[in-house]
Formats: structure tokens, C-alpha cells, sequence
């Protein structure tokens, strides 16, 4: 595999010359993909994993070779290219999946034509994953399972659900949990949609009685999950990124950093000194965060890690809060409704809650800024309670 | 429910300690009663938003007519009670125009029906104490025209009563044309009025002003008790839910949160109920007292509604838990009679009048 | 002892009367007392102590006669009444001290003939008091005692201090702390000024170096003085109140609540409205913390204990950091100055560094909101690592 | 110290990574040489407050004329690398009159023995850039009159540069009446100026914005800095110091601060950092990003300095401990060329401007 750049370059081009022609919109972030005809064409074609091995159907391209295929497909709007980068599930399944597994789900994974969904959280662990109670029960040829699972998109949708669930009571929290590919399409699997504050239904609660999971779909050592979990997790920050979603409204108004100036002169609340404080800090706060983000990845080029990257989110939950904050008072009596026909309340409102998404959701900011202080600044941990001890006399709920 | 209201013996105005605690108490007990969460929740998605039942045993109570003048069958209680009063009704979130009602009896005494609630006002202030901005009622001879912006409880009023700089109006329902506004808080809900056609005349402006700071004094009532319910809901979350094999409550990042939020909801409490002492007494800083509680009171529960929901964690990101509740009532409250920067503005422009 | 009200009103204004003529003014908290003379009088009719019995100087009047003693003395705006109620030192013997050193040292207290300090912070156990390093060794006839404190107020002229130190290093750290009174006087004590950053010292470091305690200055039992320093804390809680100080220089502009608004306007800056909105919540967290002061009290009075009373260091903390920052902005580039011809400017910059005399000196905001969240709200405490262990192995410093 | 700036080789005005990093890192040998917390405290408590000898080192280093350009013997580098040594200057609050070589460099780059340091320039804005709002110099025929107020390093200057909006002039030292003022911060000295004859016209206005503009990414740098240090320095104690048998820092009210004040500090250098680049390229956005590091610089450092103290608890209320000596510096450089009010006031206009 020797081709030069611009080798490459021109056969990608031509390919996509030839193959390429539009596919229908991706709206639902996690459920089986209406684009798989494509996706499976660039599979086979190798684009879809250009840095693995041509046994996994990839090209083993260099990291420069593969961004020269992914710019390539962007430069089309062509979707489906460097999920050896993207592709949560497919890298998961990779590193960790049995091999009689891998081999079958892979394959459907990178052409989108098995949906998923994630099963970490329940509700009586939140922000602490590794206490698990969803049990799975060792059977003649796999797991028997029963448990609760929470805050799980794409669950209605999925062939198969990414699970954590205890299989060792006797050892300490970390230490007696396992990692499966639980099939979603079977009796003893309830999903129920879960209506959030903001009055969608986003995620959903998933109810697991006595559901059945086949030997070959453990994921990693048998009590090994938390190591697997860990690595799924790292993929999953760099696939979802910043998950704070915009103003629901489509027509809410400017867009962009500096949004709100527009809507203070919208609201002709910007000859307001004190309006003009209050927003020129939120833009500050917005523009500094992307300084912040645009610099820890000039570190990362260069090789220096970098302690901003992990800022992000914290950063975030503040601009969205405040942003919140300064909306209602730009609105005043306005921001008493919603609904489509007042967009910019709608706007103000759903932001109010939604930035709870980013404040509470994937760790909460107490979460972040312990690991910010621990990791980042490397101050020492707390003392744990619960890391030594059987998880059975662990309190929890 | 066949309490009835403790009347004073001595004042006309003000009751002692312990007739002070037994009103509170009946209302507590009616309220737990009648007004649980599962009920604010069904009155809060039926169209009306209004629970006549609830309503009627709140007029029982003598709640409805609390400071209407006893000469007109009120109670003839003041501000102090009022204010105590709201902080049990806005505890629970009660869905009901105790607010209007107030204000309706300082305006408008000797309108039939109010005190006993077997009619329901509302309020729309326009002119000068127009706190919407965006009201443009005026008077056109024996006629009022234009509209009333944000009306709380007007869809379900028999009367609208209007406050302007031209006095004060009495209109029936049947001569406005009213529109429901989709509220995002639906457990106060507003409408605009428009108004086309003759209205009866029942008095000056001298009572207005009044009236408005009453309404002030109830909300900040409402909104202390909001916060100091929503900060229990959390501190027993916080004891009850454990992670990481510990109470999170046992973290100091919650317990320090919750630790200022006791600040900021016994600061709402001092606040309101300080209003309501100045404005029974009359006292010369009655204004700045006013408005420290309605922008101290506001922006206190936001804060505990907000703060609090961050404290639960993905609980409380669900429509099933009540806090979204408080965060929406606080929100609105926020907005009933101008925002917290006006009311710091009027409060330095207060102080600068006393010294 | 069963005089009326009005008997006793009768008396003690006769008393006061007779002998009332102005003392000199009491400088410094914690030193001697040049008011010595005035005061042994005081403590000698028995007004000093009215709820104490006759043993003891008092008069074993009730709570509400005792009260009609102290309006008495404040009316004529004399010292000395009710230190049952407000003296540290005294209270604390009278509990807890040998018979034969208290039959000596309550009098001598009473009349502030013997000056006094505390010795319990040390440079390793800020705001963990019960870490305290400081060691007292048993030798013949009493204690020797090595070790140093500090933020100690009056140590210059003190001739006692209270002080806490390890008498037993091989149990948990609460239970190997015995309370003393620790003759000042000696070879073996000294004491240096502490330099604050406010470029004041008012605060003392006391090096202890084999310096002898008597047998009987022993307060409590040996190895309980952490239940001594409990209650001692509690008195000195009901007896300094509210510490913060004012502004520094006596010329500083305009006192009370809203000193801030008279500022404002002084510097031209109350027509500006960031400024307005500044000031305003300035002046509402001093006027709301008074409003919650006053509850407590009327509370506490009512029998309904109150949970206010414990908000008032944390709510002063903020409004002195707040207070700090808006008389910063009031001021611009005149906040630059300092000493007495920039009276304006030194009293900002004064309160930007003293704040922290209220939000670290006597617990830390961050322990403070400990308190308020345990004891107050009933919230679950930490897990303590150093509680059960011997002291010797806890790491501190 | 004999080390001597990397001289560009290729662009006259930027370096490429590695010589800005050797570059920084000369800088950083000679302050941890020369200018230690002791080195500090010396000058700061000295009547000038002002080492000749660091000084010194200081010009023959290149530093001094840094951004001077290399036709008058300066580095004739720019905002990006001047950024990166005042961050280094503004770790160890420096006390040195950098900044105003700065200005001087692109006010009076011809003016004789600036670029070495053997005679030291001060510069006061009077006019539209006047940061104080007080000074109230005027031009008369050929003379100046009036007084410029808190001119840093004013006592020391040889030769007073005005950037007055009738021009640029240079006045001797021996022709103007200069008063020391007592500053908080004694680590940047200031005075006041009084103009009472001749002085030389040397430039027209044009240069004016750019000279204050690069004042301010340089007093930015040496915030972000200082904020790193002080931040630095917390999280060593928090490490290090015991209580209650742990590390301070294990606690989550320390822990989750110190995550807070890094977003601070890490922000404030990103500011500093993006309004340095913008100003070298001259950016149509560089007026925004200017301001924004005016405001968020000061607004970081001020407030790791305030939280890093609390976080220390009583040690860092005693003079011997350095936190205070942050605070201050944060506290004057935080009016240096107006306050952060009058800067996120000035964004909003850019932005304006911009869209």
C-alpha cells in the first residue's frame, strides 16, 4: 500500500464520481441507519475504515492518507468515511467482541444496517456507573438478564443494546461487572419513551426481565467490563463532542456567537447599558471557550497535551445557563410563553432547561470539575468508600 | 374540610402569634388536602387551569376574601397574613387566583361575589403600573379600547377589573374578547384582554398603587415558600440518594449548594415578610422594603428551582418530578410585576428618596 | 431572693447612682482591662454575674431580672453587667476548672485583672482544631509544653492563655487533647506579631518551648478537652458575634447599610445603571442578612430554634468580597491609592483584603457551609478518615 | 547571563514555534535567576521600586526593545512575542516598566537609549485614551500644561512620552513636576504629572491606537501569567496541606474551585493570546479580540487571586506569604487602561461594529 497522495486523492474523487448521488437525511442520532446502501457501498470500497486492515475491509492508510479520504468525502457532503475514527459502536465491537461476533456485526455496524443504543445508566446510578445493579445470571449458553436502564436513545429502534450488568456481587464495584451486546428484539425487553422537562422524549427507559443474551455476545474478560466501558466511554466523548444542542426554534432568531447581540437590537434592549454588560459576557464567555477549544487542539497537533481540552463541557453548562439567564431578561413578559408561535420564548425557555443536558448529562459539572481537578491538576482524590468492599454491602438507590 | 378562618378579635388588621399559626396551620391542612402534587398536575393540563372545586373550599376557608374588609364579608385580614398565606400556597404550587383575588379586594371591595370566591377577578394594570410594556388601554369616553397585555387568570374571570391612570374599571367578561396565551408556566395562566366596549367606572387611582404593592407582598410570599419546599424536596434527595456508595448530600458539592440556598430561601422569607410588616404599618420605607422583596424573593426561587435541579441529577431532567414545576412557577413570578433589574432600580431610586 | 422587678430596678439604679462616673474607654479585646477597678466593684455588688449564685458573686437572679440588670447598666452605658452570659474566660473556668484555681482566677476574670488569650489554631491544624500538634508532657507537679500557635489576638499582654494541646498521641485525634490555662508570663513563651496582608498586626504567633502548666490548670478532664473547647466555642460564638470590621479609616465617607449608595453618589457614579444595579444588591444582602438576624432572634426568643442564626458569617462573607468589588468599581483608578490622604481608596482596598478575615478567620466559608449543611440541614457527613485512627499516624501539616 | 534574543531570520515581526519557545525560555532562566519572590519584596519595598540591575539584564537580554524595531536596534518582533514574555514577567509580577517600553517602542521608536534600557520612557495617555478620566493636559503653542494622573513609572522615567489628541511629545524628566503616588500594588509604581513647559512633538496620532492597543495585549499576557502562577501555586498548597487527615485538595470545595479558576486562567491566556495574533495580523476583528482580553484578563486574574487566597485559608493572610502580592497586581492592572466595565462596553461597540 505504497500509493502516493495524490494517488489517492484522484482515486477517491473518482470514486465518488462515479458512485456518489445523495442519500436521504440521518435525523435519528442512534436507530438503524436509512442510509445503509451507501454506507455498505463505501464500506466494500474500503473508505469506511481506510485506517484498518483490509481484513477488516479497510486499506491500512496512514492517519494523513485517511484524512485525505475523509476531506474528500466532506468536500462531497458524502457520508459514511473514517468511522475507524467515528463509529462508537464498530470500534467498540473491534477491540473488544468475541470472534465469532465481530465478524458478523461489524460489517453491519460500519454500513449502518443494525441500529443501537447505549445501556449504562440506571436510576440508581447516575453519576456512578460501576454501581450497576442490572444483574446478568450465567445460563446454558449466555446470560439471562433483569434490570432497569435509563436515559437510553434509540432504544424503540435498536437491534441491539451496548449493556453493562453485574455478574459478580461478591467483589468490589469495579471488579464484578461484565459487557454485552444485549439483541433489543426480544420478549423480556420493554422500552418506554421518558418525557423530559423540556416536554420531549429524547431517551427512553428500558426494562429488562429475564432477557436472554447468546454466550458469544460478551464483550471482553467475563467481570472485565469496567475496562471495557472505559474504552467505549473515550470513543464516545470524541464521537458526540459538544452535545449541546441550539435553540429548538428554527426561527429564534441570529445564529451564532454573537446571537444574542442580535437579539438584544431584535428586542431593542440594546441601548440598555446594563443589557450590554450581561451580553458582551456571554459572548466573551462563548468566544473564549472556543479559543480555549481551538488551542487545546493546536497542542494536541503539536504533540503537547493539553489541559483545555477537558474545559469543554464545563465551560458549556455556564454559557447555556447564563445564556438562558440573559435571554429572559432580553424577552421580559415575552418569555412567559412558548409554543411555535413565540419562537424567541420558545428559544429562551427550552434553553432554560435543556442546559441542564449539558450540566447534568455524560457526568454532571460536580462530576467534571472533580475530574478536572484530578486528572487536570492532579489534586488527590477523595477517599472512597465503596472501592474495596463486596458490592453487595454497598449502599445505593 | 370545615375550617373557617380564625377572626380577629382585637384588630381589624392583624392577627396575634398563635391566630397567625392557626390560620396557617388550616391552610396547610386544606391545602395538603386538596392540593398535592398529583393535583396540581391534573389543573394544570385541563384547559381552564382552574379547579373550581378547590376553589369553592378555599372560599370556605375564607381564604378568597382573606383581606377584603369585613364590612363586605372578608375576612379583613392584612398584608402579614396574606403573605403567610402564600408561602403554604406557594409551597404546593397552588393553581389558583389567590393573587388576583387579593389585589381585586383592595380595588374593588364592593364587587359582588369576589369575597366569596363565587366570582373570579382579574387584573390588568395598565399605565403607569403597566408592568408588560406592551399594554395600550386607553379611555375613550365612557369606553375603553385596546388591549391587555399578560393578564393572569383573566380566561377564567367573571370580572376584569382595570387599573389605569385613569382610574379604576370594572368590565365583564361578556364585553372583552379575551386570548388565552400559551403559557410556560401552566400553573399561572395569563391571557390578553381586548377591550371594546363600555366599562363601569368604581373608582380613582388613589387606591392603585396599593393594591399593586399587595400583590407584590403575596407573590413574594408565594415565592419564599416555593423556595423553601424546593429546597427540602432537594435536601431529602440529597440524604436519601446515594452514589459512590456514599448520600451525595455527603459531598460537599451539594451540601455547600445547599447550604447557600438556605441563604437565599431564609433571605426570601426575611424579605417578604418584611414587606408585608412595612406595608401593614405604613412605615416610610415601606417602597424600598417592596421592592427588596420582589426582586430578593424572585430572584431567590429561581435560583433554588435552578440549583436545585442541577442537585438531583437526571431525576429532575424528567417530567415526572415536580422541580421543573418550581423552576417554571419561579419563572413566571419572576416576570408578575417587572423584572429583578427594575425592581434593584426602583429600590436604589427608594433609598435615594429616604436618605 | 425573691425581690420584684421593681425592687430591683430600684436598686441597681440607686447603686449606679451612687457610684457610676465614666471608666476609660476599652481598647483592646483580649489585654487587661484598665477598667479593673470599676469592675471588681461591679463584680463585688453582685451585678457582674446576676444569674450565678451568691458562691460565686452572683445574685441568682432569673434569666428576665438578670436582663432588667443589664438594660440598667447599658442604659447609663456602664461595663461590666451580665458576663454570665458574655464572658468567655470566666464561663469557661467556672465550668471546667480545678476548684482551687477557679476559686482564684473567676474573681480576677470578672474584673479583668488577669488579661487572657487563646491558644488553639496552629500553623498544621487551621481549621482542624482537633489536629492540634502542639504537645503537653507530665512531669512532676504538672505539665511541660512544647509547640506553637497562632492567630492569636492579646498574647502580648495576656497572662493566661487558653490553650489546647496532645496529651495522648496513640488514640483517635479527639480523644488525646487536654484544655489548659497556660501561664503566659514565663521563660519558655514567646511571642511575635503577626504581619497580616492588610499591613496590620493584630494577630500574634506564640512559640511554646518547655514551657510549665501547673497541675491545677487543668481544665476539664485530661484527655477531654475536646468537650472543653466545644463549649468554650460556643460561648465565644455568642460573645463575638458578628467579628467583621468596618471600614479602616475613620474618613472613609458615609456609614450604615447603604453607605455604598452615599459613595456612589459622592463619585459621581449613581446615575450610571450597572452601577445602580451593583449597589442595589449590595445594600440588599446587608439589609436581607439584618431582616434574617432579627428573625433568629425573635425566633429564639419564641422558643422556636431558629436555623438562621448560622447564616450570618456566610452571608457576611459575600457581602464584604461584593462590597469590596463595587466600592473598587465606584472609585476606578482612585482604588489604585492607598494610606490616609486616600481615605476612599483605603478603605476598599482595607475591605477587599480584610474580607477574608470573615470568609477564612473562625472556619472557612467551605467549613461553614459544612456546618449549615450537617447541623442545620441534617445533610449526612463526610466520611472521616483520621476519626478512628490513633493521631500519631494521621498525616497533617 | 549572557544569553541574547533569537533574532528572526525570516519575518521581521514573528517567530516561528521554536525560537519563540527558546525565547520564552531565556526569559524564564533570567527571572528565575534575577527575580525570585525575595528579589521582589526587595524592590517593592525599596523607595523607587525599581532595580537598575535587573534592568539591565533585562535590556541586554533584548527584552527591553523587544517590539522596537531592529532599524533602531530593537528585536523588532511583535504582540505575539511580547504576549509570551510578559506572561513569563507577569508569573513572577515582575516589577519593571515593560509595558511602557512597550508603548514607548511604537511611539518613539527613534527616541535615543530606550531600547537598551539605558534611559526609561513613561507614557501618559491624555485625551481620548485617557484610561483615568482625570488628567487634563493641553497643548499650548508649543508648551504642555496640566497634570496626567497615574502615569506608571513615572519617577523613574527619564523622558515623558504624551499621547496627547493633538499628538505624540516627549518631555525630560527635568521639565515636569512629577508626584509619586502611595499605590496599593507596590510593584507597579505610578505617579502624577505635572506639565509646566517646553515639550517636543515626535509623532502625529496615528500611532496612538495601536501603541495603547499593544499595552493592553502585553498587560494581558502578563495577566493570564500571573493567573497561571497563582494557580500554580494553589494547587501545590491544596496538595500538599493536611486537614482533617487528608489533602486540602481532596476536598471537593477546594478541588471543584481550583477546576473553576482553571477555566479562568486557561480562558484568560487563550484571550491574551488570540488578541496578541489579531493585532499582528491586524485583523479586521482585532478591535473585539482586544477588548475582550481587557476584560477577561483582569476579570481571571482578579478572581484567581481572591479564590486562590480564600482556598489557602489563614496562611495567605499573613504579609510572608506572596498570595496577597497576586491580588494586588491583578487589582491595579485590572484599571490599568480602564475597568472591565468600560471594556465589555467597548466589545459590545466592536461588535456592533463588526456586524
Amino acid at each position: 500500500m505504497s500509493m502516493t497522495d495524490e494517488q489517492l486523492q484522484a482515486e477517491i474523487e473518482a470514486w465518488l464520481a462515479a458512485n456518489w448521488k445523495g442519500v436521504p437525511a440521518h435525523t435519528e442520532s442512534f436507530g438503524r441507519d436509512p442510509r445503509s446502501e451507501w454506507l455498505a457501498k463505501v464500506r466494500d470500497a474500503g473508505w469506511a475504515v481506510p485506517r484498518w486492515s483490509a481484513e477488516w475491509q479497510g486499506r491500512g492508510l496512514s492517519n494523513d492518507q485517511a484524512k485525505i479520504v475523509e476531506r474528500a468525502f466532506a468536500k462531497v457532503g458524502a457520508p459514511g468515511a473514517g468511522q475507524d475514527r467515528s463509529n462508537l459502536w464498530a470500534n467498540t465491537a473491534l477491540a473488544h467482541a468475541t470472534e465469532s461476533f465481530k465478524r458478523t456485526i461489524v460489517p453491519q455496524l460500519l454500513a449502518g444496517e443494525v441500529g443501537m443504543c447505549l445501556l449504562y445508566s440506571e436510576p440508581g446510578a447516575g453519576s456512578d456507573l460501576a454501581a450497576v445493579r442490572t444483574r446478568a445470571d450465567k445460563v446454558d449458553g449466555g446470560w439471562r438478564v433483569t434490570g432497569q436502564k435509563v436515559w437510553t436513545s434509540g432504544a424503540r429502534v435498536a437491534d441491539y443494546g451496548m449493556l453493562i450488568a453485574r455478574t459478580d456481587w461478591d467483589v468490589p464495584k469495579h471488579r464484578g461487572i461484565s459487557f454485552f451486546f444485549l439483541p433489543m428484539k426480544q420478549e423480556g425487553v420493554e422500552v418506554r419513551p421518558l418525557r423530559q422537562i423540556t416536554d420531549e422524549a429524547h431517551f427512553n427507559e428500558v426494562f429488562i426481565d429475564n432477557a436472554f443474551i447468546p454466550e458469544e455476545n460478551l464483550l471482553g474478560p467475563l467481570n472485565g467490563g469496567w475496562g471495557v466501558l472505559q474504552t467505549a466511554l473515550a470513543y464516545e466523548r470524541s464521537v458526540m463532542g459538544d452535545a449541546a444542542r441550539g435553540p429548538r426554534s428554527g426561527a429564534g432568531g441570529p445564529k451564532g456567537d454573537d446571537a444574542l447581540l442580535g437579539l438584544a437590537r431584535e428586542a431593542g434592549r440594546l441601548g440598555d447599558p446594563v443589557v450590554r454588560q450581561d451580553v458582551a459576557q456571554v459572548i466573551a464567555w462563548r468566544v473564549l471557550n472556543k479559543l480555549n477549544t481551538a488551542r487545546a487542539k493546536a497542542e494536541l497537533a503539536q504533540g503537547t497535551s493539553s489541559p483545555i481540552m477537558s474545559l469543554g463541557k464545563l465551560a458549556m453548562s455556564r454559557i447555556l445557563h447564563e445564556e438562558a439567564r440573559v435571554r429572559t431578561m432580553l424577552l421580559g413578559p415575552e418569555s412567559l410563553l412558548e409554543g411555535p408561535d413565540h419562537p424567541r420564548a420558545e428559544d429562551a425557555n427550552f434553553l432554560t432547561l435543556n442546559a441542564y443536558f449539558t450540566s447534568i448529562g455524560g457526568g454532571t459539572d460536580q462530576i467534571q470539575r472533580n475530574i478536572i481537578g484530578e486528572r487536570v491538576l492532579g489534586l488527590p482524590k477523595e477517599p472512597e468508600v465503596d472501592r474495596t468492599i463486596p458490592f453487595r454491602e454497598v449502599r445505593a438507590g | 374540610m370545615t375550617d373557617t378562618l380564625v377572626r380577629p378579635s382585637a384588630s381589624p388588621t392583624m392577627l396575634d402569634a398563635d391566630d397567625r399559626a392557626a390560620l396557617v396551620d388550616s391552610v396547610r391542612r386544606l391545602l395538603a388536602d386538596r392540593c398535592a402534587e398529583a393535583d396540581v398536575r391534573r389543573i394544570m393540563d385541563s384547559e381552564s387551569g382552574h379547579d373550581p372545586a378547590l376553589w369553592q373550599a378555599l372560599g370556605e376557608l375564607g381564604v378568597i376574601g382573606l383581606v377584603a374588609p369585613e364590612a363586605a364579608g372578608g375576612a379583613g385580614l392584612g398584608p402579614i397574613e396574606l403573605g403567610l398565606v402564600m408561602e403554604e400556597a406557594g409551597a404546593v404550587l397552588l393553581p389558583a387566583p389567590l393573587i388576583s383575588a387579593a389585589i381585586a379586594a383592595t380595588l374593588a371591595p364592593d364587587l359582588p361575589g369576589l369575597v366569596d370566591g363565587s366570582r373570579i377577578a382579574a387584573v390588568a394594570f395598565v399605565g403607569c403600573h403597566d408592568w408588560t410594556g406592551r399594554s395600550d388601554v386607553r379611555l375613550d369616553g365612557d369606553r375603553l379600547t385596546g388591549t391587555a397585555r399578560f393578564v393572569p387568570d383573566a380566561a377564567i374571570a367573571d370580572v376584569i377589573i382595570v387599573a389605569s391612570d385613569e382610574g379604576v374599571f370594572a368590565v365583564e367578561h361578556s364585553d372583552v374578547a379575551v386570548t388565552p396565551l400559551p403559557v410556560f408556566d401552566r400553573t399561572r395562566r395569563m391571557a390578553d384582554v381586548s377591550f371594546r366596549g363600555p366599562a363601569t367606572r368604581i373608582g380613582g387611582t388613589s387606591r392603585i398603587k396599593a393594591a399593586r404593592d399587595l400583590g407584590i407582598v403575596a407573590l413574594a410570599g408565594e415565592q419564599a415558600g416555593g423556595a423553601r419546599r424546593m429546597l427540602e424536596i432537594t435536601v431529602a434527595y440529597a440524604t436519601d440518594r446515594h452514589q459512590f456508595g456514599r448520600a451525595i448530600g455527603s459531598f460537599q458539592a451539594i451540601k455547600h449548594m445547599a447550604a447557600d440556598l438556605l441563604l437565599e430561601s431564609e433571605s426570601a422569607t426575611s424579605a417578604a415578610r418584611d414587606a408585608a410588616r412595612q406595608l401593614a404599618e405604613a412605615t416610610p420605607t415601606a417602597d424600598a422594603a417592596i421592592a427588596l422583596a420582589a426582586f430578593a424573593c424572585a430572584d431567590a426561587f429561581v435560583r433554588v428551582a435552578k440549583d436545585g435541579i442541577q442537585m438531583h441529577g437526571g431525576i429532575a431532567f424528567t417530567w415526572e418530578h415536580p422541580a421543573h414545576l418550581y423552576l417554571r412557577r419561579a419563572r413566571s413570578g419572576a416576570q408578575l410585576f417587572g423584572d429583578s433589574n427594575l425592581w434593584r432600580e426602583n429600590y436604589i431610586t427608594a433609598l435615594e428618596a429616604q436618605a
